[in-house]
């Protein structure tokens, strides 16, 4: 995909410095629509699940057509005044958002979403991308305590002992991959898990590491049962209370992509990212081309958001069927069970590794 | 009965239409009667179900509804208080339940409770006047109520 | 090291909050996450319901009374008409009498399943709120087909029922019972087996049995705590004598056991409207007193007291009149108040985010305090 | 400790279970609200009178159902003529006042009225929420 929009570009016959621009943008773009069409598909999914339940013929009101009025709604946040708190810490009031979405959209930019659209393949994924759930965090904390309200600064402060059960598990779990794949980029990390089609995926050595993370990515993205920084019923909407506007629209988009990029992380990190599972494609069929191509990458897309898309429809149903815990609680779960947990998966891992060492690429 | 809680002075006893005792008792003595009601073997009573006023043309009258959860017996005590200048005991220190009845009565009624540690009116807004379920309350003069605006 | 946060914080959850019942406010006095004090300030809501009583007739009440509580209106129609027929000395035929047990009842889980949807739906989980209010739907379904209206359900006047029910009604219900059993063990599994909902419930807001008898709690919150107290085995009232069922207890009496009695309830519950409907389906008879004539109601001068159990205690409804053919006063004794003015005592030094646990755990319904 | 751990895991999946065991449950499906299967009878958006073949309306203006109102000024009757016996008037009911109890459905001596389907819920005019009926 990269291949060819290179060519598209170098065909316009532009300057060289202009020619980086140009497919940067490019690449910006296409990275900004992933983003939105995954916080529309969460959204939707949720809205989704919930008509599930409630049993009533909802079938006039969930179809294709109203799906964007998700779109409508956001989009309408755009117009709203923005209502700024009398003694909040102006900068970093408006820094906050900003911060929510850059990182996001630098997630976005880490992920292989076929063989050669990888924006940036930094050698350093993983650790990248740990800095960046950071950062995230660094931003809910910072848009919570400069807006100067009681509910916010509860919500903030909630995040940070969250941030500190969520972070360690993560990590060590990250580690776990690491080993196995003896690499920190993703695409690598894909890559090594092609040899033997569905058996070589990180979920069977790592099968620990697969369910801390789980239990994680809810912490990570504030959703029940790891919710209490935006507890709807005590505190009115936690750290994002005092935002309106355009302000809130983007929290809420950045929130709802990147629950959806956690997601699509633990699919790549554990599922074989974009391979499909039986090693079969039905671009095979074609001879070498554009056309091989062009199903190829359709192919490979469609594999990595039809996995995703599975584990967040289970993510939502586990969501919805469990209450809120307490911010003790997680902590002690975290430290009690999830960090030694995830420290006998890397071992597991390590001893698999020295074993089988041949299994994985 | 009758000899033992006669240091009470109790002025009235009679039986209501649907078989419960009603006691009328004197002000001075009432909350000893209560407190004796509620520590006696012969009447546990450990639940103060409401307290209840009403206001006929000459007195105001606190109804206490006594019940006793072992022996399942109702009982209610009356006292009668004046209407110019309604002053009563407190029960909050024998039941804790009465501190809300006892400010609604303060807020409806008007009856001052000494020894309560909160007196407030309950359901109506601070700023209102006069006191609404007696009799002479006057709606058209009254109606008009400021809300608090400090929160 | 100095404290981020020395001073004490201030937070007002309410008048209008999505986690209490209504318009109340609790002023809480926070330490970190801990709650020094709480202070609730009711009256939001108040009508003047029992100021109400003085200027309209006994009839002209009858319709004003189930808007005290918008989840328990066949309780209170059901303590008001039980008053003013002590007053009168009305009997109520055997049909009418089964007839209003049955739809009290139904009220009754109704209103149960209101109070574990929210309840859950508060402490942050959708999926039993949309499976208790799918159920709850189905019973307001069947009320509205009987009474004409789905909340405030006009049907019980002096002496019986407005009209009859009908063998169609009668089937509904029973299918509805049919199902209900089986619904009941699926929401047992979502709520009592809930690892999540047991860690935030367990042990928690404990009130133990002379606080409850000190605060004059009544209904599950008195029997979570192993007193023994049912208007409907210690007074029956209408033909609850007639009828087998019991009374769940527990002595735990936390939040947790709470919640259980209510699930438990509703299986009782279920019981009764079985026998009840068993009754009415083999039975013809009056379903309302016809000597009755509701617009003439000039009682003597008297003092009568009514109880009924309602979902959430003690209902009693005190009728003082004055041989007028309007009363001189009605008092009513609703539980919710008894239930709000614990709160202080149950809140103080736990974890901020207990407030939803504790509070919704006892069932409030504001409106019902405020009259 | 990892006893209980596991335990709470068992709990776990059977909540999982129960959940998708529900989703997928069609039986308790409720069928969609619609007028016509409800008993009108009882129930309805407004008040209306019942009007005979002849397009007249049973009401003799005895004023019974303001006795039984709990609503002050929700029905409010006016004789036009001065004399005693009440032969014309104007009956209005203000539906911004009725809470739709239907007591004055069911003390109708006349059986003059009933529960309508239409319901006016906002409008613009208050006029409109008067419900008027001239008799002579």
């Amino acid at each position: 995909m990269e291949f060819y929009l290179g060519k598209m570009i170098l065909s316009l016959n532009l300057q060289d410095y202009f020619t980086f621009v140009v497919l940067y943008t490019a690449e910006f773009l296409i990275i900004l629509f992933f983003l939105l069409i995954s916080a529309f598909s969460a959204d939707y999914a949720e809205k989704y699940i919930f008509s599930l339940l409630k049993k009533k013929n909802l079938s006039a009101r969930l179809n294709v057509c109203n799906s964007l009025k998700i779109l409508a709604n956001s989009f309408k946040l755009f117009f709203k005044e923005i209502i700024v708190p009398d003694k909040s810490v102006k900068i970093a009031f408006f820094l906050a958002p900003a911060i929510l979405l850059i990182s996001v959209l630098f997630i976005y930019s880490l992920i292989p979403y076929n063989t050669d659209f990888c924006v940036n393949k930094a050698d350093s994924g993983l650790v990248s991308l740990i800095s960046l759930i950071l950062l995230f965090s660094f931003g809910i904390t910072l848009g919570g305590i400069s807006s100067n309200s009681n509910f916010s600064i509860l919500g903030a402060m909630r995040h940070c002992v969250q941030l500190i059960s969520f972070s360690v598990p993560m990590i060590l779990t990250f580690m776990g991959v690491a080993v196995l794949s003896s690499s920190l980029s993703f695409p690598q990390i894909v890559i090594s898990q092609a040899k033997y089609d569905i058996l070589s995926w990180y979920i069977f050595p790592s099968f620990l590491g697969f369910v801390v993370f789980f239990i994680i990515s809810s912490a990570i993205v504030n959703r029940s049962p790891y919710n209490f920084s935006n507890a709807k019923s005590e505190l009115a909407d936690g750290y994002k209370t005092e935002y309106s506007g355009v302000n809130l629209a983007i929290i809420n988009l950045s929130e709802f992509s990147l629950f959806f990029i956690i997601n699509m992380i633990s699919v790549i990190l554990f599922f074989g990212g974009f391979l499909s599972p039986f090693g079969v494609y039905v671009a095979d069929w074609f001879s070498a081309g554009s056309f091989y191509y062009i199903i190829l990458t359709v192919e490979q897309m469609f594999w990595l958001f039809a996995k995703t898309i599975f584990l967040i429809f289970f993510t939502l149903l586990i969501q919805t069927a469990f209450p809120r815990l307490k911010p003790v609680n997680l902590a002690s779960f975290s430290w009690k069970y999830l960090i030694p947990v995830s420290i006998i998966n890397i071992l597991i891992v390590c001893v698999i590794k020295i074993v089988f060492g041949g299994f994985y690429v | 009965m009758e000899t033992e809680y006669s240091q009470f002075n109790i002025l009235n006893k009679q039986t209501t239409k649907c078989g419960i005792e009603k006691i009328t008792v004197d002000k001075c003595c009432f909350k000893k009667f209560i407190s004796h009601l509620k520590n006696s073997a012969e009447f546990e009573a450990n639940i103060l179900y409401s307290v209840m006023a009403c206001d006929t043309s000459d007195c105001i009258e606190l109804n206490y509804n006594l019940f006793s959860e072992k022996l399942n017996r109702y009982l209610i005590i009356t006292v009668l208080t004046d209407r110019n200048n309604p002053v009563c005991d407190t029960v909050t220190d024998l039941y804790k339940s009465a501190a809300f009845d006892e400010r609604e009565i303060f807020d409806m009624f008007g009856v001052f409770f000494e020894g309560h540690k909160n007196l407030t009116r309950l359901l109506m807004p601070n700023s209102s006047v006069g006191n609404p379920l007696l009799k002479d309350y006057n709606f058209q003069k009254e109606r008009s109520v400021h809300y608090e605006t400090d929160l | 090291m100095k404290p981020i946060c020395d001073s004490d914080m201030i937070i007002n959850i309410g008048p209008q909050s999505p986690a209490l019942y209504g318009s109340m406010k609790l002023a809480i006095k926070l330490n970190g996450e801990i709650i020094k004090s709480v202070e609730s300030v009711i009256g939001y809501n108040h009508r003047g319901i029992e100021k109400l009583a003085e200027s309209l007739t006994y009839l002209q009440y009858l319709p004003v009374v189930n808007k005290i509580d918008y989840l328990s209106g066949f309780m209170y129609m059901e303590a008001y008409c039980s008053a003013v027929e002590k007053l009168c000395d009305i009997n109520v035929p055997e049909r009418a009498q089964y007839i209003r047990v049955m739809l009290m009842e139904l009220n009754r889980i109704s209103s149960h399943l209101f109070y574990l949807g929210v309840y859950l739906s508060d402490l942050g989980s959708k999926a039993q709120f949309y499976f208790a209010f799918t159920l709850r739907d189905e019973i307001l379904h069947i009320l509205q087909d009987i009474c004409g209206q789905k909340i405030m359900q006009n049907y019980f006047v002096f002496g019986g029922v407005k009209h009859d029910l009908d063998l169609n009604a009668l089937n509904k219900i029973c299918d509805f019972c049919s199902s209900f059993s089986q619904k009941v063990k699926e929401l047992e599994n979502l709520i009592i087996d809930n690892p999540a909902f047991k860690a935030r419930t367990k042990g928690l807001g404990i009130i133990t049995k002379n606080k409850a008898l000190s605060y004059s709690l009544t209904g599950a919150n008195l029997r979570s705590a192993g007193i023994n107290l049912d208007i409907r085995k210690i007074k029956p009232y209408l033909v609850y004598d007639a009828l087998e069922f019991q009374v769940p207890i527990d002595d735990s009496g936390d939040c947790f056991s709470r919640c259980l009695l209510r699930i438990r309830e509703m299986i009782e519950s279920l019981k009764i409207i079985r026998q009840c409907s068993r009754f009415l389906i083999k039975s013809s008879g009056e379903y309302k007193n016809n000597d009755v004539n509701p617009l003439q109601i000039h009682p003597q001068s008297n003092t009568v007291i009514s109880h009924v159990e309602s979902p959430r205690g003690i209902i009693s409804c005190t009728i003082i009149s004055d041989g007028s053919d309007k009363p001189s006063r009605v008092k009513w004794r609703t539980p919710s108040l008894y239930s709000i003015q614990i709160l202080p005592e149950l809140l103080k030094n736990r974890y901020y985010s207990d407030i939803t646990a504790i509070v919704g755990s006892l069932d409030i319904v504001v409106s019902e305090a405020d009259r | 400790m990892y006893k209980s751990l596991l335990q709470n895991f068992k709990a776990f999946i059977k909540v999982v279970l129960t959940l998708i065991e529900s989703i997928f449950d069609k039986s308790g499906t409720l069928p969609k609200v619609c007028r016509d299967d409800t008993t009108s009878k009882f129930s309805g958006g407004g008040i209306e009178f019942v009007k005979n073949n002849n397009g007249k309306s049973a009401c003799d203006g005895c004023g019974l159902c303001q006795k039984v109102c709990p609503c002050a000024d929700a029905i409010q009757i006016k004789t036009l003529s001065d004399s005693d016996e009440v032969t014309s008037f104007v009956y209005q009911i203000d539906k911004s006042i009725c809470i739709m109890c239907g007591q004055c459905i069911e003390y109708c001596p006349q059986q003059a009225l009933q529960f309508s389907e239409e319901s006016v819920n906002c409008t613009e005019n208050k006029n409109e929420l008067i419900m008027e009926l001239t008799k002579d």
